[in-house]
């Protein structure tokens, strides 16, 4: 009896602690979203709505200052789309070829060097960027800098990639294996099973895992940086520089004045940023749990 | 599956019965007719086809136990009817011993009039068509009534016994007819005896009770 | 009747463990043919040998001949084999695709294109798994809002559906409740007049149920073949007897 | 006909499957080679010199790690328990339902955004300025969500049936959390904790707003204080340097550092995983 | 738990076919010893325990069926306990006869001196043993030589009633007397062609064939 | 024979569906009872309610009264009850520890810390169990490393390691093979010598083999109660006629 009361003590600490922390947790989530909005509600009172979708951005100008954030949204989403372009088919393609024709034996090691590749720092990506793919670029193209939005591109491309390789071989993975047999017993190739069948299973992982790429891709922000050439102007072709969102709240945001309009104008990018990012997540999220929800 | 097995053994069993019954009325219409081609029909060839049903019954009630495992009302009726196909064969013994006597018998002159047989016969018949009835519908008021009649049997055959026994006092020589009669009546009240079995293995299935040697017979034989 | 499968002398190996030993089974046309043993005696790996799905398996080896309709399976293309022998697998597989699609899936495979023979064929196969019925308003709506027993019988309308000669069932029960399970072995009672079947099962009251024949394999070797009627009631060999009768590990 | 457009396409995949596997040895060469043999023992243990075109990486080094450190104290308790609040004792209700997704969701925002946050909140309105406290805050918090979501999804994975026998045989949660999920959810959990680790050791933007600093030769416990970090070293040296042939070898050598102690990171990481399936 | 309700119904069904044993011997004795006593323990003792048994023997296999599912060796087992225990039943039915009969013959002198009658008894208790034995033991020899038995037990009753038939004919009063020794006779040679029956059932459970209707009896009969 | 457990006009509802309809059982000490009936028909629920595990549910609601040796379960700390009331459940699911520690656990919990009472009532209950001579030699091995019928005859030990008055068990047996299957019952047949035991099963034949009493779900309703012999040989209910000859649904 005594003993019992002891236990529910141990029972009510460990309640309690952990109910802390998620309150704990939670807060965070409203202070960021708190923290977030309010700058950005200043500089979004002081700037007409209009200026901000205008095509100059000069923060510190000597007769007017302009807002304009296209060159910006421009640069984010070519670097982006190239991203994606470039690593749907290829991860996709990877995925298959690692679940349905890698020998079961090499699977952990293809698991752990993607994982390395998810793992490898922006700043080594930018670095990369910078010293690889940017000459070799420049080369093939003949332009005098690589710097471009496609040499950006390529770069986010390579660091979605293992993420989404990663969704698509897992959520291959976790088809059993009752299904591939089922259509190669009806007289299905390899090939055929995998396309017609199999990815039928794959397919909310795989609109899913484009949602979180957008995501990652449109929020990174050093090897960009380090990739793409920095100058705010809306590129007209992948091979002309830009600057991403990301890009200039990671150089401006240091030199800015706090509280200053600039300041609250780069928080306003940031808050766009946000957004994008929770509705992509939330997006993602919808889809993953109706498949949950299906597969039970 | 399990139902087709068992109404086909209904039938194999519903087949045995009409047999039997055959059996029954041809093996006494060689004494009333005097015709031993009845005689023969039921020795050469009702006799082998009721013994091979009853093989072949058994089997199928092995099989469907072993293949179907049935419980409950199922079971009840499968050991009932491994229980009535021996019945029905002993029967068919019985038939066949009538006949073959019976073929001796009609060799000569007959000690009287045969009267008391045929309406035993008759009314095992009776019994037996009346038992099978009372299983295959399940009515136990019909399987009460057929398990009655036996009484009948047992009556007609103290009958006949008393007479024949008079008949040989007064000539002794008559005596082996008379013995053949006697043991015919015998035979007949086996018949009789067997099939109100029948009669009880209808309450056994339908009441899941067991009522044998508690009816009537008991309190006669 | 004629045998429709012949497995002559087949040893089975994966790797160096050899799990088949020289196993000869004629398997009849349009009947059932029930395979039972204990976990682990090669019931299964017998059964996908017959369909060269084994083959698979990049160790498995295979040594003896099978004959499907007296012509050897492995003068047969892998793919052509398997439309002709259709398989139903242990858990319901239905593909995450409306039912209509999934009886279809083997037709356009085979290159059907031709909307109303598809139609018909799907049809006819649904009708023929006893599915049609319950199903017919509804050809449209996901596999997998199915209960597992419809599930199963979709699969097995889907295995019919390109008709093959040979249907190949790996304990297509197992993972049904009774009511299913019953509504399955009446059905395959049903198919056995168009189909020879070859069904794998641990429950060994259902290969009594449903099989017209009936092997025990043991520890990879087949111990007894003959009727079911004799295994289930007169095994000549004494372990299948200890086996039938429960008295077995 | 078939068959050949289907190795054609198989044979497709598999470039591409390999090129990406290729990949990642050639970050790993194409650094070594870059570095041009600045790489050694020393290297580690001295600090930037000469206008950072000499000497190694300690002070960034040490800040990395320190952080990290921080980060590990700040966010694993926080986290797990936080993780072990939504798997056991969450009622399903809309609150924590809206609450468990919002957490999730902001494991998907941009890492520049922790950054703004950590400069609004930490650096300013708790006035703890640029410092070692204000970047490692901010790393918790970013985190935080991968701690919790793979916390919880771990304890989801303990079998339920594991915790009703401990239940039947008189268990009260504690016991069962103690005895049972533990056991189960370890590996994930610390799994978990190594992710969140790698990120810490690798990100540059949270850290660019909140306190880290290009050059601070003194290495210092006091985390009110700013610091070095190797990521930002890199950046500065690969694209801030006036002389940038010096600098590139040694940003080379610095990345080949950084790259090794995320992947060590990762790998623990990755063990642990497999450890987790493993038991399923 | 299969097992177990295996032996259990064997010891019963053994103990039934010893009260049977016994039953032949004391009915037999009635006459031999004139002691009415031993008749009335086979009408109010054996008898009834009998019939006892043979409702619970039947009752153990129904829900030794309905709960284990035999199959096999084992199915064959119970199915052939269902058709012994009517056996022993049947033949228990007519050890009362015998001794309801005994009762009577004893009040009065004896025709003869009993000899064929208890021989005749003798063997078919005999045949009884052998035949239970070859069941519990699943011994084919033996059944086989008990089946062959039964030719000895025709033959003395053949010549029973042949003896008895001279009787009558030098003096017709002695009628009754001798019928009821026939009757005897006849009561006999039923109990011993049904424990060939026993004897059947034990090729049955070996050998899973069904002899019945193949043995001697059909050649004779 | 005295009633261990009585349930008297016991309703169950989880939010607003009504799971269980005035279910009135008793359920025999030392004696084996087992509850058969088609799937969802709340079998499982009656049994987690015995040992109020269903209250984890948080919108579980019972009415009516259960009687644990006359003494309302409710009552008693749920705690208390579940050392008096063990639980044997569908899937094997022993702890991630050795063998040793899996049987201590219950008595660890109990706040027993003699090593030598630990180790005289494992010992005891392995033996009961059947498990001792098969794992006394290992019993440091883990107890992953035990096969299926031996993990759940672990799991058994470890039940009664506790000397509980009843045993609950639910399908125990469904996830085993045939051979590991009867091990199971056979241990059933023995425990039920000092034990009292709930048996859900829904394999029918499993009932009828080792249940001394048997209970005949169907729809949340308790349709017969009898002995096993009666329920397998003559039912009185035309349903339970129906569910045991396998002509349901
Ligand atoms: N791909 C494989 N590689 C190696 N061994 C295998 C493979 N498939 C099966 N085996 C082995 O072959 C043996 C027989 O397996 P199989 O699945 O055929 O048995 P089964 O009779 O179907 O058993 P169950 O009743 O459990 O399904 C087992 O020992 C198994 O471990
Ligand atoms: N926690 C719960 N919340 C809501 N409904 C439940 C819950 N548990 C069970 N049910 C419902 O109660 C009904 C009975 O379930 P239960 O698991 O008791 O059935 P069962 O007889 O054990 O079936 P089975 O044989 O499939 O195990 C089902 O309709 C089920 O959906
Ligand atoms: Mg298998
Ligand atoms: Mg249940
Ligand atoms: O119907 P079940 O999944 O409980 O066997």
């Amino acid at each position: 009896m005594k003993r019992s009361s002891i236990n529910n003590n141990s029972e009510k600490v460990f309640r309690l602690a952990s109910t802390v922390a998620a309150v704990l947790a939670a807060l965070m989530v409203v202070l960021i979203i708190i923290f977030m909005l309010l700058p950005s509600l200043k500089a979004l009172v002081k700037i007409p709505l209009r200026e901000l979708f205008t095509t100059r951005w000069n923060p510190e100008g000597y007769s007017k200052s302009s807002w304009g954030i296209l060159p910006f949204l421009a640069g984010s989403l070519w670097t982006t789309i190239i991203a994606l372009a470039i690593s749907i088919p290829i991860s996709f393609l990877a995925a298959i070829f690692s679940t349905q024709f890698l020998p079961a034996t090499f699977r952990p090691i293809t698991d752990l060097f993607f994982s390395i590749l998810a793992g490898i720092p922006s700043v080594i990506m930018g670095f990369l960027a910078l010293t690889a793919i940017a000459p070799l670029l420049a080369k093939t193209f003949n332009l005098p800098s690589g710097l471009t939005m496609l040499n950006g591109g390529i770069t986010l491309a390579i660091m979605v990639l293992p993420t989404m390789v990663s969704v698509l071989t897992d959520s291959f993975q976790k088809i059993p294996q009752i299904y591939k047999e089922g259509a190669l017993a009806l007289g299905a190739s390899k090939w055929q099973a995998a396309i017609g069948v199999l990815f039928q299973f794959v397919k909310p992982a795989f609109i899913s895992s484009i949602l979180l790429s957008f995501g990652r891709a449109i929020g990174e922000t050093m090897a960009v940086i380090m990739a793409v050439g920095n100058v705010a102007m809306i590129p007209t072709s992948p091979l002309q520089p830009g600057e991403t969102m990301t890009g200039a709240l990671a150089i401006e945001m240091p030199e800015a004045v706090a509280n200053s309009l600039h300041y609250n104008a780069l928080f306003l990018i940031g808050f766009i940023l946000l957004i994008i990012a929770l509705l992509v997540n939330y997006l993602s999220g919808l889809i993953t749990s109706k498949v949950r929800v299906e597969i039970q | 599956m399990l139902n087709e097995k068992i109404s086909e053994i209904s039938s194999l069993l519903s087949e045995m019965g009409g047999l039997v019954e055959d059996d029954i009325v041809r093996c006494v219409r060689t004494l009333v007719e005097k015709d031993p081609s009845e005689a023969d029909s039921v020795i050469n060839e009702l006799e082998p086809r009721i013994n091979a049903l009853e093989k072949q019954i058994d089997e199928e009630c092995l099989i469907t136990l072993a293949r179907y495992q049935p419980v409950a009302h199922d079971l009840r009726r499968i050991v009932a009817v491994l229980k009535i196909d021996k019945d029905l064969e002993r029967m068919g013994d019985h038939c066949e011993n009538i006949a073959r006597r019976a073929k001796e018998i009609i060799k000569e002159p007959l000690l009287k009039p045969l009267i008391d047989i045929p309406r035993m016969a008759e009314t095992a018949q009776e019994i037996t068509r009346q038992a099978l009835d009372s299983f295959f519908k399940e009515d136990t008021q019909l399987a009460r009534e057929c398990i009655d009649k036996d009484i009948l049997v047992d009556e007609l055959q103290e009958q006949i016994i008393r007479e024949l026994i008079s008949y040989v006092l007064a000539d002794p020589s008559t005596m082996n007819k008379a013995l053949d009669l006697i043991f015919t009546s015998k035979d007949l009240e086996r018949i009789s005896d067997l099939a109100t079995n029948i009669g009880e293995e209808t309450f056994f299935l339908v009441e899941g009770s067991d009522i044998r040697h508690l009816g009537p017979k008991d309190q006669k034989e | 009747m004629a045998l429709k499968i012949e497995a002559r002398d087949v040893s089975v190996f994966f790797g160096n463990n050899q799990i088949l030993h020289n196993i000869n089974l004629g398997i009849e046309e349009r009947a059932v043919t029930a395979i039972i043993g204990p976990s682990g005696c090669g019931k299964t790996t017998f059964l996908r040998t017959l369909n060269r799905l084994n083959d698979l398996s990049s160790d498995f080896r295979l040594q003896g001949d099978i004959l499907l309709s007296n012509e050897n399976i492995y003068g047969i293309d892998p793919i052509l084999l398997r439309r002709r022998v259709g398989m139903v697998f242990q858990k319901p597989n239905p593909f995450p695709m409306s039912i209509f699609d999934n009886v279809a899936y083997g037709l356009r495979l085979q290159g059907i294109k031709d909307k109303e023979t598809i139609q018909d064929k799907v049809k006819t196969a649904l009708t023929a798994a006893g599915l049609w019925q319950e199903v017919s308003n509804r050809l449209n709506s996901n596999a997998f809002d199915l209960s597992g027993g419809q599930q199963q019988r979709l699969c097995i309308a889907r295995a019919i559906a390109v008709d093959p000669e040979v249907l190949l069932m790996d304990e297509p029960t197992s993972a049904l409740d009774p009511a299913a399970t019953s509504k399955v072995e009446e059905l395959i009672l049903a198919l056995k007049k168009n189909y020879t079947i070859v069904l794998v099962t641990h429950n060994m009251y259902q290969a009594a149920r449903v099989s017209d024949f009936t092997a025990f394999f043991l520890n990879g070797y087949l111990v007894e073949f003959d009727t079911t009627d004799t295994i289930f009631t007169n095994p000549k060999d004494e372990r299948t007897q200890r086996y039938v009768t429960g008295k077995f590990g | 006909m078939k068959k050949r457009s289907d190795s054609f396409w198989v044979l497709l995949s598999a470039i591409c499957y390999f090129s990406a596997v290729v990949f990642v040895i050639f970050v790993a060469v194409h650094l070594l080679r870059l570095s041009d043999g600045k790489l050694s023992l020393s290297f580690l243990f001295t600090n930037p010199d000469d206008g950072m075109t000499k000497g190694g990486v300690f002070s960034p080094l040490f800040g990395s790690i320190y952080l990290t450190l921080w980060v590990l104290v700040l966010s694993a308790p926080v986290g797990v328990l936080a993780g072990v609040y939504f798997a056991e004792f969450a009622p399903d209700n809309p609150i924590t339902r809206i609450l468990r997704n919002a957490i999730r969701t902001l494991s998907g925002v941009p890492a520049i955004v922790f950054g703004l946050f950590g400069l609004a909140f930490f650096v300013r309105m708790m006035n703890l300025g640029l410092s070692l406290l204000a970047s490692a805050l901010t790393l918790s918090i970013m985190n935080l969500p991968v701690i919790i979501t793979t916390t919880e999804e771990a304890l989801r994975l303990v079998p339920n049936s594991q915790k009703e026998a401990a239940i039947a045989l008189g268990a009260n949660s504690w016991e069962v959390w103690r005895d049972v999920s533990v056991k189960y959810a370890s590996s994930g959990i610390l799994s978990g904790i190594f992710l969140a680790l790698s990120r810490a050791l690798g990100e540059t933007a949270p850290i660019l707003l909140t306190g880290v600093v290009f050059y601070q030769p003194t290495v210092t416990l006091n985390p009110m204080h700013t610091f070095m970090a190797m990521p930002y070293h890199i950046f500065i040296l690969a694209t801030q340097h006036s002389k940038p042939t010096e600098a590139l070898p040694i940003a080379a050598a610095a990345g080949f550092v950084l790259l090794i102690l995320v992947l060590l990171a990762r790998i623990f990481a990755f063990l642990y995983n497999r450890r987790v399936q493993r038991w399923l």
